[in-house]
């Protein structure tokens, strides 16, 4: 291979390693390449990539090399990351949101009950997320809260209202096996 | 389904050549026949299609493999399809001939729509097989900022029906507890009457704390009755049940 | 900002993003420029990014951009990160996705009247590989639940949006013809 040929190979390793990549790794992975070769290859990327006028660059940390972004950009990226989407759940979230859907209006204990776990910090992300409000107290002994989707859960879910909320009978051939 | 068909051209001399055929379904199959016998899709011989269409399917049948019942409704179809054929068309109707409609022209449609849909899968397939060799970058620190599972409607379901499921378990687990205690329920009422001669058996109860805990307990009285270690009495219609101990020595058997 | 300092802010927020990025996340985070100005930034930014010879580019997915590597080099990039391509799917799923993709939102029972078959595996693989989702119910009897698409189902097929599927009448003149 050329040198020209080399260097795209070695970026995309750079790119997609999750850790600083080190030559040795690179050999590994370009091994047709005398190890000399590819160092020199190495070096003129780094060269290049970094010669650019660009956001991003090559650097070398703890004994390997990695692709950042400069530091310069930093405020910009920062204002990205707060305003980042967060319509995603994690696992908790996403299983205590489903127990409040179908048995709607529900309680703490309740929810407790069914997953047997306590779920309160979940229950601060949905509330945070405005995907559940509370529905009145319960009649019992402490008047706990109830709680229920809202409309945002809704919209986020893609559903006109609670009753195209699909039941397990809808999935039970898919679920199943 | 998979189906072992015969090698079509000369079967008659040579044995069977067996080989494995993939058909999704009737239209697969149907698919198959007419580019096998090479038939104009836009007109196809209807009684010969339907002819090969039974060997296939009466070849399943013999092979005993499991297939979908719309293969069967798709021979009905085709025999219904070719008896139209047959029969005469008036000379009224001969006039009008361009407003008579092909009895197969329905057919016709569904094959060729599921035509379409067979190459548009192999496009998804070669894209999808240009995408499987790009790769993104490793996740990123920032990237923790939002730990986050993509969520749909059908990861709700699924949530909540494996929470039900993990629920079912636990409480056959805990009926599966309460029987190894059937063992030491029993011990536990031995132990009653050491100190006692009779017991209502409705005390006996009082002590469950969930209803499995109380057919154990009826068990273990049963049990006991049955071994004449203690006795069952009730001195009117309806009134209280007492247990009363009858075998003397079972004291020494527990103590041993 | 000049446009040669935009331009590098755009594509280190392009690689902070996790997910395909938006324009108008971008002008959120550029929020002292023009959307106009950061447009026509990123496009030249495009340009120029992919215009290198490198292992490297930018692309428009899923109504967002995102830098990944080129399918050339794939075969280095699994030598290093000793990954195997994923299962595919089977041409079975293909179709019936296919007929998803084409005829969205549609039922399962709209579908097997297409595919002469029942499809119930299939979709079951493509609910839980994420390529559909649940679009509410039909207003008929029964109210069965719809399918379409997902956002994965774009990113998996490298699709900007759905109108980049080729016409399904194409597919017709490659049969007559």
């Amino acid at each position: 291979m050329t040198r020209s040929q080399i260097k795209p190979i070695i970026e995309a390793l750079i790119f997609v390693a999750d850790q600083p990549i080190q030559l040795k790794e690179i050999c590994q992975a370009i091994s047709e390449e005398e190890p000399q070769e590819i160092q020199e290859a190495l070096l003129e990327l780094v060269k290049d990539f970094n010669g650019r006028e660009s956001g991003l660059e090559i650097r070398e940390i703890s004994g390997g090399w990695r692709i950042s972004t400069r530091p310069f950009y930093h405020e910009h990226i920062r204002r990205y990351l707060k305003t980042k989407p967060s319509a995603k759940l994690s696992l908790a979230s996403l299983e205590t949101l489903a127990v409040i859907a179908y048995k709607q209006p529900i309680t703490i204990p309740e929810i407790l009950e069914i997953r047997g776990v306590s779920s309160s910090s979940a229950i601060k992300t949905l509330l945070e997320r405005r995907l559940i409000v509370p529905k009145g107290r319960k009649d019992c002994v402490g008047r706990p809260i109830m709680y229920g989707t809202s409309k945002e859960f809704l919209i986020q879910f893609g559903l006109k209202d609670l009753s195209e909320l699909p039941n397990i009978e809808d999935f039970e051939e898919l679920l199943t096996n | 389904m998979s189906v072992l068909t015969e090698n079509s051209s000369n079967s008659a001399k040579a044995p069977y050549q067996i080989k494995l055929e993939i058909f999704e379904g009737p239209l697969d199959l149907l698919l198959y026949l007419i580019k096998k016998e090479e038939i104009d899709i836009y007109d196809i011989p209807i009684a010969h299609i339907t002819e090969e269409y039974l060997k296939y399917v009466q070849l399943m049948q013999e092979l005993d493999i499991d297939f979908a019942s719309e293969f069967l409704v798709m021979a009905a179809t085709l025999i219904h399809i070719k008896s139209k054929m047959l029969l005469p068309v008036s000379t009224t109707e001969l006039n009008e001939l361009e407003n008579v409609e092909d009895p197969r022209n329905e057919l016709v449609n569904l094959l060729l729509e599921h035509k379409k849909f067979k190459s548009a899968a192999e496009m998804l397939w070669s894209r999808a097989e240009v995408e499987q060799g790009v790769f993104t970058r490793a996740p990123l620190e920032s990237d923790k900022e939002n730990p986050e599972v993509a969520a749909t409607v059908f990861d709700l379901v699924a949530a909540f029906k494996s929470l039900l499921d993990k629920r079912k378990e636990q409480l056959q687990v805990e009926i599966a507890n309460d029987k190894i205690t059937l063992t030491q329920k029993i011990n536990e009422i031995k132990n009653l009457f050491k100190t006692e001669n009779k017991i209502s058996v409705s005390k006996l109860f009082l002590k469950a704390s969930s209803k499995a805990e109380m057919v154990i307990i009826f068990l273990a009285v049963l049990e006991l009755t049955k071994e004449s270690i203690i006795g069952l009495l009730q001195t009117e219609t309806f009134g209280e049940i007492i247990a009363i101990k009858i075998h003397d020595t079972f004291t020494n058997k527990a103590n041993n």
